[in-house]
């Protein structure tokens, strides 16, 4: 590779905040090593600035022509607002890593900061790459820094949640690369552009081994996106990681799972899309499905909200089962919808565990019904609570029921109605769920004044993060336009 | 367009303040002790009436300028809100839209005017005042702005908005086991707006042309009459109207949900709430798919009368009044979906009356009954007895509502059940010779409740010593059965509003 | 004209929201009014009657209602001959009702509300008279229906009023049901509410509907008619409502059910007489149903121990006969004994009501008795009624009922005159034995009897005033002035062709009369001399019994219909409660069983996930070889 | 020297044969050691199948190799992560039996 065509890669756009954060990461890590233990705060403080740099340059570089640099890295649609959403995630999951790390009860390790700036640099290179390589490399990045950052309060639960967490995820990973493997073996291809343009043949002559590496590679993504019948490590792990990572997992890990699901299989199987996208469909709906009927007898908000995250991995399949009826003039429809349940999902997510930190931290609320013990004066964390509830439930005036209804009009326009239908009754049961925790918050024979609850520091980051989620979930339900506009002007390929 | 702008938005900016208002400490009440008569939380209903009030004026304002006889919305604005990218130069552009006309003034009215006497007649207990008034300001505010809504995703999103509303309302608002019936009410009517939201879809996609979906209802009907949708799209409306509206079999939510609401919020779900899907089946089934509801118009006709008797029956074995007043609005929606089937423009007038005096008779029924409950603490039959030596002006009012309920003329209800058969007998008289049968089985259940709770010998002396209805608890029933009366007596004005809006069944032979 | 009897017919509601506002006031100033605005009223009546009385009809609408584009509603007033003559007859017996009722209820505390329920009765009887067209008429049928409703209920709080007053609304409006009904299939097939549009259209053949011929829609449109006047004038087989309604006050009993209310099914049957002439069918229905009742309720009438009863049941039998006159085409005849009737029938209640508030709400016959000493001008008013009644020469009755009888004959209609003759002699048994047990012979309760007095003239003044009517009424329609009636309401009919046979039949039904009251005499008068104890509820000989038991007609129909209905509701009422709730709650449990089964599953070994994972892999894996179809 | 001409199906089939074993011992093993060894195993499979493709498939080039040898790395991170998870575990329960890791179990 010669010095001129590394000038015209425009490297600065397509790996800017990747390399920003990954620098970010190892001067962290090292400024944690030599750093004595009673500054606890300043690797995440350090590691919060990392983030909000890569986050400007993200935002700088938003509105750029795609680019395309070492036959690795895009900066497409689909790349730089999830590149962008990945950062925000990761900035907000952060901020009450932060008082968390604050709360004396918890004896939190610090080593958490720069394990979530590996992790969130893995999803950056997931979202960002075309090659199978280092598509691969982020993706185990992420892994890898999730098991420990699930296993690493060293709690019981903890650590047998990230031994489950790794020992799926670890197969997961295998299959995924098995999959690639023969996908590799009959192009002799790594890159994604390269093997789409060769798809058509591949599926003509080989349709068998198509099918088998699509299956290999949708099951090994099914492990890390937690469908259903993959999802098992799912509660164990969110309820053994602290909250923070819990919600990472949720909203960043499962936001880059999605669109290099997204991008993989479509740019893979751009020749086969009729014959081996039903298949995600099928996963579609058995995830939703079987991911609702198992909340429903849930008594642990923490398992719950586990859960409600494999359900809402159903839905946000959907988009990509539509593949199958899409045309190129359709696509951008999917990756919408997609783009625009991920985001109001994550945000929603990440609320919902925020308010969970708070209320495991001075309520010590496990259950659903230890939620009566929240002291009538605690309103407004109790109105978040239930508009994040509202929200993963669909209902109207959140950003859900929007993300919902694009999800059921793009169903609708590629001729799967019955996915489309599937979701929209499945949320009915899902009220069920969702609604019954807020029952509780509200239930009025139960006021009880008890006080402050634990004596802890004053969560101001959490708060603030709960805050900008409530804001933007109404935000989204109410003018969704503000995101959909945007999204009109993305060329998400 | 500023009085319907400015009536929709009273109740939604009250509601935004009740809730951004500060709760006020609650006072030292001790559990057991006994509610002080005055609460701290009082100047929160008077927002709720003030906004009303507003939104009633605003009312008679339209009413007065409605120009009659024109098919087109009136009152009519729109603001641009977002459209849905649907793939490459493909988009769903959704507005906030708001007009009337003839189908939806009346129901509009209806709304803003059960609204207004919810708020003046009914006063729940201190400590919930606040969450009442901001709930029920918003669930009204959903429903009024469902009926004026002339663009799909307005309705769309009004719809489910009561849905959130009514649960928040009967969750908090109940008497016992408000949990199982707020949930039954959730998940029916949400069960509903998703076949309901289908539909819709399925027609803003019928109508589609080269990409572009129309979402705004002139369009929707304009392009859809000259154009066959899919039967799905028809059944889909259909099932979800008889969910929203509790058409049996699909109606076990309404009754439980009644037996423990609130008076306030049982007003709020027999007069208004399920009146909506018989206006959606209305605006979108007869209106845009005229061709595929005339297709089914015989089910839709069973459907109708098989609900007129069976809820009739079901109010007849009724123990206590809270059933029986939700089974009789079953049984005249019954009658009402009915007169939609036989597609003709007197049917429609009969539906629309039939829906206006229901929700005023059941309004006026459960105000009522609650005056009573208020004191008795009881509304089971077996209770009751010979209260009109007691409690003569309540037990007036009671007959009378029971009147209006099995269609005496004079009273709206009969104009719109003699509509109804009349114009059953046009197209379905073997389905009006049955719907007959449901004149004599009003007039069964309504009285039989009169005679075990108004007539008879006086059960007890605890029922011999109560408090007849205070002047500030018998005004609004007063009203309630002014406009019943008014509407029975003086109909032309009302039914001239209402014709306007089913110009186009001529074309269908109606 | 109109406005004449706009005003008659208004100024009774405006004393009725006058009673009903003021309720509170003394029982004299509601009397006042309400007698006040009904005397207004029966003089402007006359005054309507005598002005168009060789005239032809007035009528007036205004628009009421649209229906659709194309067809508008009116209200509006008829006056023509049959409904002057209503007019007259209804404010007239109203008149004195109204005074009566003061004597009657002065110290009932809720008379305002009395008075305002009995001028609105008033008000809504002058409006159907004047209606001008089928739904107007249809709606001040339920307005009558109501007040009487209300009224019979007036003493709510006995179990008796209470049902009873149910039972009257229910069964009539079962009649009316099917009488709305064929009013709508009439004005559908006519394009217009109005009957004389629909009888001209009828007449030229042009009355039908797109499913149903003339003929038939004629036939099926009558007969539902039929049905409400078989329910609002106490025809057989919906007769059970009106005996119950005596739990009423007396003077309401009066009004309503014996001279307006309960004539208003022979009203509408003669109003609509150029249509019922179409369905010939339908007529003699009619004609059979009407004669049937008569001996029928006359049959009942012979054996009751109520008072009042035996009145009621005597007012079946007689609107009976007007129906059987209608159905036999005696048009003229029906509407005359419609007024006679009404007049004595009034005066009988009335003279009945003077009799139970003498003995402080007796009612009981056989514990009367003597009663023709103390309460002479009762006495005296009652025996011209039952003379009248039993059609004596020359009294009102006699006229009218004879004139039915002769026509049946006529029109040979043999087996409706046989009817109609042995319920004549019956009558007249009934009405004189009521008269010997009450008021001959020696008192058998004196406790009871002993301080029974004359009401106040508000009380005799009626009595006396109708006393005349019920004795020369008749007079009106004799072959002495011509037919002066019958040429009044039928102007271009030629005279009857009975015109031979009166003699005979008059001879024939007078006979008849005093052989009733012969047997009545021989029965009871020596019953009542001996002075015989009260007799026992039980020990009847098993024809008098079914009699008595109004040959368990409610029984039957308690225990077949209302005991259907019953079960019908609370069958469906348990399979709402229980099945289809139960229903719901199964697919509910069935949704969370699957969701539990599924969260079995997790048990937190490593294992366990590994293996259904890899078992999910195999089937994913068969599921693409199977679809693949050989792929593999 | 020479060149043994091994067929590429009879390497295919040795990488499927060993991945399953893996597969098997991964997810059915009671033994967390063997577990992580299983992986290793289905990982290494993924090396045979790369390297296999990248001499013998039907469009020979490096990239297999490159993939393998990022595969390889990849693999020890992770096994190194498992290995420092299950002797957390084993100070907590003196085992290393996934068996034992049940706390859902009540």
């Amino acid at each position: 590779m010669s010095l001129y065509s590394l000038l015209h890669a425009h490297l600065g756009l397509t790996m800017g905040p990747l390399s920003i954060v990954a620098i970010s990461a190892v001067l962290v890590m090292l400024i944690e090593l030599l750093l004595p233990t009673r500054f606890l705060q300043l690797p995440v403080w350090l590691s919060l600035l990392g983030l909000l740099v890569a986050l400007v340059d993200a935002f700088i570089h938003l509105s750029q022509v795609p680019q395309y640099s070492l036959h690795t890295l895009v900066s497409d649609g689909l790349a730089s607002i999830l590149t962008c959403l990945i950062l925000l995630l990761s900035l907000l999951l952060l901020l009450f890593h932060v008082d968390e790390l604050k709360s004396q009860t918890n004896q939190f390790p610090r080593e958490g900061a720069y394990l979530f700036l590996f992790a969130t640099a893995g999803a950056l290179a997931m979202v960002t790459a075309v090659d199978l390589v280092t598509l691969y490399v982020g993706l185990e990045l992420l892994s890898v820094s999730s098991y420990i950052l699930v296993a690493m309060t060293r709690k019981r639960l903890a650590l047998e949640g990230g031994m489950k967490y790794l020992v799926l995820g670890g197969v997961g990973s295998a299959l995924f690369l098995y999959g690639a493997s023969f996908i590799y073996g009959m192009t002799g291809q790594t890159n994604l552009y390269t093997i789409a343009r060769m798809s058509h043949q591949l599926w003509l002559l080989n349709p068998a081994i198509v099918v088998l590496s699509f299956l290999l590679m949708l099951c090994g993504l099914g492990v890390k996106l937690s469908l259903v019948p993959f999802h098992y490590w799912t509660p164990d792990a969110y309820e053994g990681a602290s909250a923070s990572v819990a919600g990472f997992l949720a909203s960043v890990s499962k936001s880059a799972t999605f669109a290099m699901t997204l991008r993989v299989l479509l740019y893979l199987f751009l020749g086969s899309t009729h014959d081996v996208f039903p298949y995600v469909a099928a996963m579609a709906a058995l995830t939703m499905v079987a991911g609702n009927l198992l909340a429903l007898g849930q008594n642990k908000l923490r398992r719950l909200l586990a859960v409600s995250s494999v359900a809402q991995a159903g839905y946000l399949l959907i988009p990509i089962a539509l593949l199958a009826q899409a045309t190129p003039n359709t696509w951008p429809l999917v990756y919408n919808s997609l783009v625009f349940y991920l985001v109001s999902y994550s945000i929603v997510t990440i609320g919902a565990f925020a308010v969970l930190s708070i209320l495991e931290q001075r309520y010590e609320v496990q259950e659903i019904a230890d939620l009566s013990r929240l002291p009538r004066q605690y309103r407004w964390l109790r109105a978040a609570f239930a508009c994040f509830l509202l929200g993963f439930a669909g209902m109207p005036l959140t950003s859900g029921f929007m993300g919902k209804l694009y999800l059921l009009i793009a169903a609708l326009r590629l001729h799967e109605l019955w996915l489309g239908v599937l979701l929209f009754a499945v949320s009915v049961i899902s009220f069920y769920y969702y609604l019954k925790p807020i029952r509780t918050m509200y239930q009025k024979q139960l006021f009880t004044d008890n006080g402050e609850g634990q004596a802890v520091s004053r969560q101001t980051a959490t708060q603030t993060v709960i805050a900008f989620c409530v804001l933007v979930t109404l935000l989204l339900g109410v003018w969704p336009g503000i995101l959909l506009q945007a999204f009109s002007h993305v060329q998400w390929y | 367009m500023a009085f319907l702008l400015l009536a929709l938005i009273t109740p939604l900016v009250a509601s935004l303040l009740v809730w951004l208002l500060p709760a006020s400490s609650p006072s030292n009440n001790v559990q057991g002790l006994k509610q002080p008569h005055r609460s701290h939380e009082d100047h929160f209903i008077w927002i709720g009436r003030v906004a009303m009030s507003i939104s009633f004026l605003c009312m008679f304002v339209l009413w007065i300028k409605m120009r009659l006889l024109s098919d087109v919305y009136q009152f009519a604005f729109s603001f641009r809100w977002f459209q849905f990218s649907l793939g490459f130069h493909q988009h769903w552009t959704l507005r906030i839209a708001y007009g009337l006309d003839g189908l939806s003034l009346p129901l509009f009215s209806l709304a803003v005017l059960l609204g207004w006497i919810i708020f003046f007649a009914v006063r729940p207990p201190g400590e919930q005042i606040r969450v009442y008034t901001g709930w029920m300001l918003l669930a009204l505010f959903a429903v009024m702005s469902s009926f004026a809504a002339i663009d799909l995703l307005t309705f769309i999103l009004s719809m489910e908005l009561t849905l959130l509303a009514g649960f928040f309302l009967i969750l908090r608002q109940g008497k016992e086991q408000h949990w199982d019936a707020a949930l039954q009410f959730l998940l029916y009517r949400g069960l509903a707006s998703v076949f309901i939201i289908l539909a819709l879809l399925g027609l803003a996609a019928a109508a589609s042309r080269g990409g572009l979906w129309p979402a705004s209802y002139a369009v929707l009907s304009a392009v859809l009459f000259h154009h066959s949708v899919p039967h799905i799209v028809f059944l889909a409306l259909f099932i979800g109207v008889l969910l929203e509206e509790a058409f049996v079999p699909l109606h076990s939510w309404f009754p439980n949900a009644m037996q423990d609401a609130g008076a306030g919020v049982a007003v709020l779900l027999a007069g208004i709430l399920t009146k909506t899907g018989l206006y959606a089946l209305i605006r979108f089934g007869v209106g845009m798919m005229p061709q595929d509801a005339n297709d089914y118009r015989l089910l839709i006709a069973t459907v109708g009368i098989i609900n007129l008797l069976y809820a009739a029956f079901a109010a007849w074995s009724a123990k206590d009044w809270r059933r029986l007043i939700s089974f009789s609005s079953i049984s005249h929606m019954g009658l009402a979906l009915f007169a939609v089937a036989t597609l003709r423009q007197t049917g429609m007038l009969g539906a629309l009356f039939l829906l206006v005096s229901s929700g005023l008779v059941s309004a006026l029924f459960l105000l009522t009954s609650e005056g009573m409950f208020k004191r008795l603490h009881s509304l089971e039959f077996s209770r009751l007895g010979g209260l009109s030596k007691s409690m003569p002006i309540a037990s007036g009012f009671l007959l009378f509502a029971a009147l209006g309920s099995l269609g005496l003329p004079l009273t709206s209800s009969f104009v719109g059940e003699f509509q109804s058969i009349f114009s059953g007998f046009a197209v379905l008289p073997g389905f009006a010779f049955v719907a007959l049968l449901g004149l004599l089985l009003s007039a069964i259940y309504s009285l039989n409740a009169i005679r075990k709770t108004t007539f008879g010998p006086v059960l007890d002396s605890t029922l011999m010593q109560l408090a007849d209805l205070r002047w500030l608890e018998s005004w609004p029933l007063a009203v309630l059965s002014l406009f019943l009366l008014l509407l029975g007596i003086l109909p032309n004005p009302f039914a001239q509003v209402a014709l306007s809006a089913f110009h186009h069944l001529r074309a269908l032979g109606g | 004209m109109i406005e004449l009897a706009l005003i008659l017919c208004l100024l009774p509601l405006v004393a009725a929201v006058f009673s009903f506002v003021l309720r509170k006031s003394s029982a004299w100033l509601h009397a006042l009014v309400a007698t006040l605005a009904m005397l207004i009223s029966a003089l402007l009546a006359l005054i309507v009657f005598f002005h168009l009385y060789h005239r032809h009809a007035m009528e007036a609408s205004i628009h009421w209602l649209a229906l659709n584009h194309d067809f508008m509603l009116t209200v509006g007033v008829r006056l023509n001959a049959l409904n002057n003559l209503m007019l007259v007859i209804v404010t007239l017996v109203s008149l004195n009702v109204m005074l009566f009722s003061y004597g009657y209820l002065k110290t009932d505390e809720r008379i305002g509300i009395y008075y305002a329920y009995l001028n609105f009765f008033a008000f809504s009887m002058l409006a159907l008279v004047m209606s001008a067209n089928l739904l107007q008429l249809y709606i001040f049928w339920e307005m009558v229906g109501l007040c009487s409703y209300l009224l019979v209920g007036f003493w709510f709080f006995k179990n008796e009023a209470a049902r009873a007053a149910r039972k009257s609304f229910v069964v009539t409006r079962l009649g009316d049901a099917g009488m709305l009904g064929g009013i709508l299939l009439l004005a559908l097939a006519a394009h217009s509410f109005n009957d004389s549009t629909q009888a001209l259209l009828a007449a030229s053949g042009n009355l039908h509907l797109s499913w149903l011929s003339q003929p038939h829609l004629l036939t099926l449109a009558m007969l539902l008619i039929f049905l409400g006047c078989v329910g609002k004038s106490a025809q057989f087989p919906l007769h059970v409502w009106l005996p119950d309604a005596m739990e009423g006050p007396t003077p309401v009993s009066a009004l309503i059910h014996a001279a307006t209310m309960v004539a208003a099914g022979v009203y509408l049957v003669a109003r609509l007489y150029p249509l019922f002439q179409l369905a010939p069918g339908v007529l003699e229905t009619i004609a059979y149903i009407g004669a049937g009742t008569a001996l029928l309720a006359a049959c009942i009438a012979l054996s009751q121990r109520d008072i009042k009863r035996v009145i009621a049941y005597s007012t079946i039998s007689q609107l009976g006969y007007m129906m059987a006159a209608l159905g036999i085409g005696a048009y003229a005849d029906g509407v005359f004994h419609l007024l006679t009737h009404a007049f004595f029938k009034a005066l009988l209640f009335l003279a009945a009501g003077s009799v139970i508030h003498a003995l402080a709400g007796t009612q009981d016959l056989f514990q009367m008795g003597g009663l023709r000493k103390k309460m002479p001008i009762t006495f005296y008013t009652f025996l011209a009624g039952a003379l009248a009644l039993s059609g004596v020469v020359p009294f009102a009755g006699f006229w009218s009922k004879d004139a039915i009888l002769s026509a049946a004959l006529a029109s040979r209609h043999y087996i409706v005159y046989a009817l109609l003759l042995i319920a004549a002699f019956c009558t007249a048994v009934y009405i004189f034995r009521l008269i010997f047990l009450a008021f001959a012979g020696q008192s058998r309760q004196p406790a009871l009897t002993e301080h029974a007095h004359e009401g106040g003239w508000e009380m005799k003044a009626p009595l006396l005033f109708l006393a005349i009517f019920a004795t020369f009424a008749g007079f009106l329609n004799t072959p002495l002035n011509d037919d002066a009636l019958t040429r009044y309401l039928e102007p271009g009919m030629p005279m009857s062709e009975y015109q031979n046979w009166p003699i005979l039949s008059m001879l024939i039904s007078t006979l008849v009369a005093l052989l009733g009251i012969a047997v009545a005499y021989l029965a009871f008068q020596r019953w009542q001399a001996q002075g015989s104890p009260v007799p026992p509820e039980r020990g009847r000989p098993w024809w008098i019994q079914i009699s008595y038991r109004k040959f368990y007609l409610d029984e039957i129909y308690y225990h077949t219909i209302q005991r259907a209905g019953r079960f019908l509701s609370m069958l469906i009422d348990l399979f709402d409660r229980y099945f289809l709730q139960g229903l719901v709650r199964l697919i509910a449990l069935l949704f969370y069983g699957i969701g539990n089964a599924l969260r079995m599953t997790q048990d937190g070994l490593l294992q366990s996930y590994g293996t259904i994972a890899l078992a999910a892999l195999v089937v994913w894996f068969a599921i693409a070889v199977f679809r693949a179809g050989g792929v593999f | 020297m020479t060149t043994v001409h091994i067929p590429l199906p009879s390497v295919l089939a040795l990488a499927a044969i060993l991945f399953c074993i893996g597969l098997y011992g991964a997810l059915s093993k009671r033994s967390l050691i063997i577990v992580l060894v299983s992986l290793e195993l289905m990982l290494s499979s993924v090396n045979i199948n790369l390297v296999a493709f990248s001499q013998l498939g039907a469009f020979p080039n490096l990239r297999g190799q490159v993939f393998s040898l990022f595969t390889i790395t990849v693999a020890a991170a992770e096994i190194a992560v498992g290995f420092a998870i299950v002797l957390a575990f084993f100070r907590f329960r003196k085992s290393a039996d996934a068996d034992d890791a049940n706390s859902q179990k009540r």
